[in-house]
C-alpha cells in the first residue's frame, strides 16, 4: 500500500508544469501543445479579437458593480476579478444548445451566454432572486447554496440523454451541460454526488472547477492535499488541469470536454487554475487572510494582459481596436449605472406570487392581511 | 359509475396503478429511486414498472438521497416529471436541503419562470414493528417549508388519484403514503375520477358531539374510534385533512363550528406537528364556538422508540376516545 | 453586582467573550467551521480564538456542513466538545440529516450512555439586506425535533452567559444569535453569573393589558412596541423565550391568566413556527383566561423575499402593536 | 484527455488479479505475497485456531439470528453470512483502544471486540436501539442511517489527533479508527466528506468497504463504473482492493492502514471484495433481482472453508478441533436462544428516559400524561 499524495503539491501548479494545460503563457507566447493546438486551429484573430472583447467587457461589468455596490446601489457583488479567462474561455467552447449552471460568480459566463447585465445586477440589488429566464439563454440561475447545481446539473444532463439529444452526430442538435463551481464546493457532499450520478449514468455534463485558491478565508488546503482535477478519476471519469488565466487553454480543453459530452463519452472535470483577485464579496476584507506578495504573484499572470500580449506580438490589434474596446466598456459601464438605478422595485404583495404556480387560498389570505394592514396606513394618512 | 371498471386494491397496488396510469398519459414522468427497478421497491409500490416501461424511465439510483432530489430538479428543468422514492421516511434527510432550499425555491427564485413537478413519494408512520428510522413521520418538516405542497393518502381511491393529481401537479408534492396501511383494501373506481381536488380535505364520517381529525395512517384508526364512540352513543365527526400543506381547514371550522370540540390525531410527535397548526388555526377561527382547547392526541416528544413499546408512543383507537373525552369535559 | 467587571459588549463580542471563557475554562472545548480562524468568521463572533488558543482549538473545516456536524459528533464522542459556526441559517440543511438523525437521537440510541456536548452556533434572521438563504429563521425545524435544546439570545448579557450554559450543557444545543442584533451594545458584567437556567424564558417588561411573546431578533421591537404602547396608555408585558426547546411557557401562562390576551411575535413563516406551539399550548393551558385567540405577528408562509421587500415581510413596531389592537378588538 | 474508466470493470476481480491482495486462494493454499507476507508473519498456528474459531462461531450467531427471526423472535436480521473473512480479518488486526464504528451488519466485528451476542439482538429485537456501551469494547453502536458514522469515526480520529495519541510509538497508546460501510454507502455524500476530512486532516482512520457487490438489490454498477478502492486516490490517500473472503489477507492489509494511521501517516480506503450470500436482511427477496448462478460462484470461495482446507493441509488442526468448535458453536446457539428470549422488554415509559441528559419539564409532563392514561385502565380493570 503505497501513499499516493500529491507529486504536485495543491499550490505547486506553474507554468511549464506537465500537469497544466496553457497554450499562452502570462507574457502573450502562444506556445504549442501535442493536444489541444488541434482543438483551436479554426480560431481566427477575429475570434481572438471577440473573445479579447469579451475578457475587457465582462470585466469592466464587474468592476462597476463593485462600484455600484460601494456607492449603496447594490447590496452586495461577488467580483470574478481575475477569472474572466477560465470564465470566457469555457463560455465560448458553448453551443447555443448547451446548458449551463453557474454559482453566484458567473458574469463573463452570464455575459458570454447573452445575459443583459442589468440583470445579473437584480439579485444583488436585492430586487429579486435571478432575473432572467433560464430557458432563454440556457443559462441556469446563480445559486449561492455552495454545490446544490451540480446535481442539477447532472439530472439535466440525463434529461438530454433521455431525449435522445446526444451521440446522433447533428451538431445542432447534441447537446452537453457544464457545471460551474469552486475549489471551496469541492467539500460540499452534493459535489460528489454529482460525480457519482454522472459517473454512474455517463451523463453529458462538464464539471468546471474555478480554483481561484480560496474559498472566502480557507485556502485550498482546508479542501484537499491532493490536486483537485484528480478527484476524477477516483469516480471513473477523465480530469485535468488547465491554466485558468490562459483563455485559449480554457477554451481548447472545455470543447474538448463539452464535445466528448455530446458524442455520449460521458462526463469529465476541468479544474481551471486561477485565482481570485479581488474580495471573496465585497464584504470580505481578504487583507485579513492573506499577503499582498501572493496578490502580486497573481497579477503578472493577468488574463487579460497575456491576450492583449499576444495580439499586439501577432499583429492582430491596433492601438484603435483597443481603444475602441476600452470606449465600448465606458459606455457599458454607463448604460448599466443608469440601468440599475433604474430596476424596478419589486411590489411587496409580489411575495406572495411564485411561492406556488397554483396560490392556494390559506396564501391569498395571508396576501388580503397584508394589504389591508398596508391599507390601513393609507386610510390614516388620507384621514389627516 | 361504472362498476365495471372497478377492482380491489390495495393501497400500495393503488399507487402502483396511479403511477402506472401517469407513465402512460404522460412520457414524460419517471419513476427514480433505490430499489426502484427490478424489486419494485421495497414495499413493492413500483412492482413491474420497469419491465413495462423500460429502464429509461424506471430507474434504480445510486444510494444517495440528495443526489435523487437535486438530480430530479435537473430532469424536471428538462422538462421531465419525475417522481422520487425515498425509501424510509427516516431516510429523506440527506435529501433535505435539496428540498428545502432548491426544491421549494425554485420557482420563487425565478419569478415564475421555472417549475418544478415532481413528487417524492415517501413512505411514513409506525406500526410496523422496524427499527429505528423506518417508523417516523417527518411531515410537519415539510409543511413548514413554503413552496413545498405535502399531501397523505389514507385508503386505496385516495392513493390511486392522488397520486396522479401529484405528478400532474406543476408544483412540487411530498406525498406521504400510510405504510402499515400499505396492504389495506377497498375497491377503486379506476376511470371514474372523484370530483376533489389534491388540496382538499373531505369530511369522512358526520357527527355532531365533536370534531375528529386525522389523516394518513391515524385516519383508519379515527374511524374505528368514531364507530366505538357511536356505540356508547357519542356522534363524532372524522376529517381526512389529505392535504398537509397547503392545509385546507375550511370544512374543520365548519365542523367545529357545529360541534365545539376538536381532536387533532397524528403519529408524529406533538410539538410543532400537524396538530398543532390545526389548534392554533382553529382556533383563530373559531373562537367563539370552542367549549374546549383543540385536543392534540399524537406521538410524545421523543425519538420514536423501539418496536416493543411502538404502542404505547403511538396514538390509538382508546387514545382517541381518551382525547374525546377530554375535549367532552370542559 | 461587581460594577469592575462590567463592560459594554455587542452580542458579537459577548459571545465571542464566552466562547474564550469556555475555551479558557475547559481544554475540551473547541471552535471550528468555516472560516472561524484567522477570519474570525464572517461576523467576527471568533475573531482572535485561533491566534491564543491555536489551530488545534480552532479550525476552519472544509466547506461542508454535514462533514462539520458529522465530525463533531465524532470529537464529543471522543470526549471533546465542539462549538460548530454554521455560516449563514440557510447553510444549515447540508447538516441537517446529521443533526436529526445523528446528534439529536444518539443519546436516546444508546440508552443513556452516549453523550453529545456539542453546540452548533446559527447567526439567523433577516432585515440585513441580504441575498437569499442569508435571512431564514429556521428555528422551528429543530423544535420540532426531540433531543435537540434550542435556544437565541437577545441581549449581549444572554448572549455572554447563554454561550455558555450551551457549551456547558450534556446535551447537544443549537444556538441561535439574532444576526442583525449583532452590532447592539449593553453593559455586561462578565463575573456575575445571573441566576437563570439556559432553558428558561424571562418576563422582561411587566405590563397588564396584553402579553407579548417573543425571542431573538423580535424582542428589542417588542420592547420598542411595548413602550410605543405605553405612551398610548395601553401596558404590554414582554416575554423573552430565550429556549424554543424545550419551551419553557410557565411565565407565559401565568402572564396569560393575568392580561387575558396574546401576541406572539417571529421572523419566521407563520405556519408551524414556533408560535404556533406557544398558541395551542397556551390555549390548552389558560382556555378559560383568554379573552381573545393568540394572536401571530410573524413572516408570512413564503420563502424569505429580496432584501428590497423584506421590511414588509418582517414584522415591525408597527405590526407587533397591530396584532395587539387586533387582541383587544375580541 | 484521455478516459480513465476501469481497465479493471468493477466486476472483474478474480482470484489472480495483481488488484487484488490474496493470501488464501479458495481452495485454500497460501499464495506467498511480496508486500503483505510480512504483515502476517507473527501469526501462529493458535491464532489460526482462533481466527477459525471467531469465523465459525460468529457464522453460527447469524444463522441463529436468522432462525430467531423466522421463529418471530425478532423483527428483522441483517445477515453478514459470507462476509466473516472480511469482518474477522480486519477486526483482529485492531488493538484494544482502537475503535470501531460499524454499519448494521458487522456482526462478526462486534463478536471480536467482545460484545455480547445476545447484545447484538436488542435492535432487532425491537426492545432498544443498541444496548451495548460503545466505550466499554471501543466498538460504537450499529448505525442504520448510511454513511453517517463513517463521519463519526473521522471526527473521533480528529479527536485521537488532539490527544497526541499517534505517533509516539507507544504500542498501547496509538489509536486508530476503523469504519465499516457498504459499496452503496459510498454514494453517499457523507462517506465522500469523511474522505474529504480524513484526507485534509490526515486523521489516524481506516475506511473499510466490505464491497458486497450489492445494495439491497442494486449491484455495484449503479455506485460507480470503476472499482471502489480507487476512490481513494483522488482524496490523497491510499486504497487498495483486498480478497474479501480471505482472512489472512483481510488482516494483513487492515494491519498495515491501521499502523500507517497510529504512526500519525493518515487515513487509507480497504475495497474488502466480497459477496453478501444471504438477503439483504430477513425482510427482502434476493430472487427478485440476481441468480443463483452468482450465488453459485461466490459459494466456491466461502471464506470459512478455505481457512479449514488450509489448516487441514497445513496439519493445523484435526476433527477434534474442528468438532469441538462445531460443540462450541452449538452451546452458543443454544445460549443465545434463550438470552434472546429473556431480553428484558422496555418498559414503556423509558420512552421518556434518555431524550435528553436533563429530562425537561415539558418532558416529564407526558411522561405523567403517559403514566394517568395507562392507569386509568389499571382503574377500571380494578373496578371490575
Ligand atoms: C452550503 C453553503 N455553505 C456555506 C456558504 C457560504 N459561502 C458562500 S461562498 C463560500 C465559499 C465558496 O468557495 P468556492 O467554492 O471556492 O467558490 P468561490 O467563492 O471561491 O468562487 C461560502 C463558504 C454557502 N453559500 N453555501
Ligand atoms: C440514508 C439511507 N438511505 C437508505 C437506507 C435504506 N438502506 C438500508 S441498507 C441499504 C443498502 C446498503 O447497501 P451497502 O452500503 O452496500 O451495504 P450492505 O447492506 O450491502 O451491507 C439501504 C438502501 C438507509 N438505511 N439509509
Ligand atoms: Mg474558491
Ligand atoms: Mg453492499
Amino acid at each position: 500500500m503505497t501513499v499516493d499524495t500529491a507529486a504536485t503539491s495543491t499550490r505547486g501548479a506553474a507554468d511549464g508544469d506537465p500537469e497544466l494545460v496553457q497554450l499562452l503563457t502570462p507574457e502573450g507566447q502562444r506556445v504549442p501543445h501535442e493536444r489541444y493546438d488541434a482543438l483551436i486551429d479554426d480560431i481566427t484573430a477575429d475570434d481572438i479579437r471577440e473573445v479579447y472583447r469579451d475578457l475587457v467587457l465582462s470585466r469592466r461589468i464587474d468592476s462597476e458593480a463593485v462600484a455600484l455596490q460601494r456607492q449603496g446601489e447594490l447590496g452586495l457583488w461577488a467580483s470574478m476579478l481575475g477569472q474572466e479567462a477560465a470564465q470566457v474561455g469555457s463560455a465560448r467552447a458553448l453551443r447555443t444548445q448547451d446548458h449551463v449552471f453557474p454559482t453566484y460568480r458567473e458574469h463573463a459566463v452570464a455575459w458570454c451566454r447573452g445575459v443583459d447585465p442589468a440583470q445579473m445586477l437584480g439579485l444583488f440589488r436585492g430586487v429579486d432572486q435571478g432575473s432572467w429566464d433560464p430557458r432563454e439563454n440556457n443559462f441556469h440561475l446563480y445559486t449561492i447554496v455552495v454545490g446544490a447545481q451540480t446535481l442539477h446539473a447532472t439530472g439535466y444532463a440525463m434529461g438530454i440523454q433521455r431525449d435522445g439529444a446526444i451521440g446522433t452526430g447533428d451538431p445542432n442538435r447534441d447537446a452537453a451541460v457544464i457545471a460551474f463551481f469552486g475549489d471551496g464546493a469541492t467539500s460540499q457532499g452534493d459535489v460528489n454526488e454529482a460525480f457519482i450520478w454522472a459517473g454512474v449514468t455517463n451523463a453529458p455534463v462538464v464539471f468546471f472547477c474555478q480554483n481561484n485558491q480560496w474559498a472566502i478565508s480557507e485556502p485550498l488546503e482546508r479542501q484537499t492535499r491532493v490536486p483537485l482535477y484528480r478527484r476524477a478519476h477516483g469516480f471513473g471519469f477523465p480530469g485535468l488541469r488547465v491554466d485558468g488565466n490562459d483563455v485559449l487553454a480554457c477554451l481548447a480543453v472545455t470543447r474538448e470536454a463539452l464535445q466528448r459530452a455530446r458524442d455520449g463519452e460521458g462526463p469529465s472535470l476541468i479544474e481551471a487554475f486561477t485565482y481570485r483577485m479581488g474580495a471573496h464579496t465585497t464584504t470580505d476584507d481578504p487583507t485579513r487572510y492573506r499577503l499582498d506578495t501572493e496578490l502580486e504573484h497573481w497579477r503578472l499572470k493577468d488574463p487579460i494582459e497575456r491576450v492583449k500580449a499576444y495580439m499586439v506580438r501577432s499583429e492582430m490589434a491596433d492601438q484603435g481596436f483597443f481603444d475602441g474596446v476600452e470606449a465600448e466598456a465606458d459606455e457599458l459601464a454607463d448604460r448599466l449605472r443608469s440601468q440599475c438605478r433604474a430596476l424596478p422595485e419589486p411590489a411587496p404583495e409580489s411575495i406572495f406570487d411564485d411561492v406556488y404556480v397554483d396560490t392556494p387560498p390559506t396564501l391569498l389570505a395571508q396576501r388580503d392581511e397584508m394589504v389591508r394592514y398596508r391599507d390601513s396606513f393609507a386610510d390614516e394618512e388620507g384621514a389627516r | 359509475m361504472t362498476t365495471n371498471t372497478a377492482s380491489a386494491l390495495t393501497i400500495a397496488k393503488a399507487i402502483n396503478a396511479g403511477l402506472r396510469r401517469s407513465l402512460e398519459n404522460d412520457p414524460k414522468v419517471l419513476v427514480m429511486g433505490e430499489d426502484v427497478g427490478k424489486l419494485g421497491g421495497v414495499f413493492r409500490v413500483t412492482d413491474g414498472l420497469q419491465k413495462d416501461f423500460g429502464e429509461d424511465r424506471i430507474f434504480d439510483t445510486p444510494l444517495a438521497e440528495s443526489g435523487i432530489i437535486g438530480t430530479a430538479v435537473g430532469l424536471a428543468l428538462r422538462g421531465y416529471r419525475p417522481v422520487c422514492e425515498i425509501q424510509f421516511d427516516g431516510f429523506v434527510f440527506p435529501g433535505y436541503d435539496q428540498l428545502v432550499t432548491q426544491v421549494a425555491k425554485m420557482h420563487f427564485r425565478s419569478g415564475g419562470r421555472l417549475r418544478l413537478p415532481m413528487v417524492v413519494r415517501i413512505p411514513y408512520g409506525g406500526g410496523i414493528g422496524a427499527v429505528e428510522h423506518h417508523s417516523e413521520s417527518p411531515e410537519a418538516y415539510f409543511a413548514h417549508t413554503p413552496g413545498l405542497k405535502v399531501v397523505s393518502c389514507a385508503n386505496p381511491l385516495d392513493a390511486y388519484w392522488m397520486i396522479q393529481g401529484a405528478i400532474e401537479s406543476d408544483d412540487p408534492v411530498i406525498f406521504f403514503e400510510p405504510k402499515r396501511r400499505y396492504y389495506e383494501k377497498a375497491e377503486v373506481d379506476l376511470e371514474d375520477r372523484p370530483d376533489l381536488a389534491l388540496h382538499a380535505s373531505r369530511v369522512i364520517r358526520t357527527g355532531s358531539d365533536a370534531t375528529v381529525v386525522a389523516y394518513g395512517p391515524m385516519i383508519k384508526t379515527c374511524v374505528e374510534a368514531a364507530a366505538a364512540a357511536a356505540e356508547e352513543g357519542r356522534s363524532l365527526e372524522v376529517i381526512d385533512l389529505r392535504t398537509l400543506s397547503p392545509l385546507d381547514l375550511g370544512p374543520v371550522y365548519e365542523s367545529v363550528r357545529r360541534t365545539g370540540r376538536l381532536v387533532v390525531v397524528h403519529e408524529a410527535q406533538r410539538t410543532l406537528g400537524i396538530g398543532t397548526e390545526v389548534a392554533a388555526s382553529v382556533t383563530e377561527e373559531c373562537f367563539y364556538s370552542l367549549e374546549a382547547p383543540v385536543i392534540r392526541v399524537t406521538g410524545y416528544d421523543t425519538p420514536y422508540p423501539p418496536a416493543r413499546i411502538e404502542d404505547q408512543y403511538l396514538p390509538d383507537l382508546d387514545r382517541v376516545l381518551d382525547g374525546v373525552d377530554r375535549a367532552m369535559a370542559y
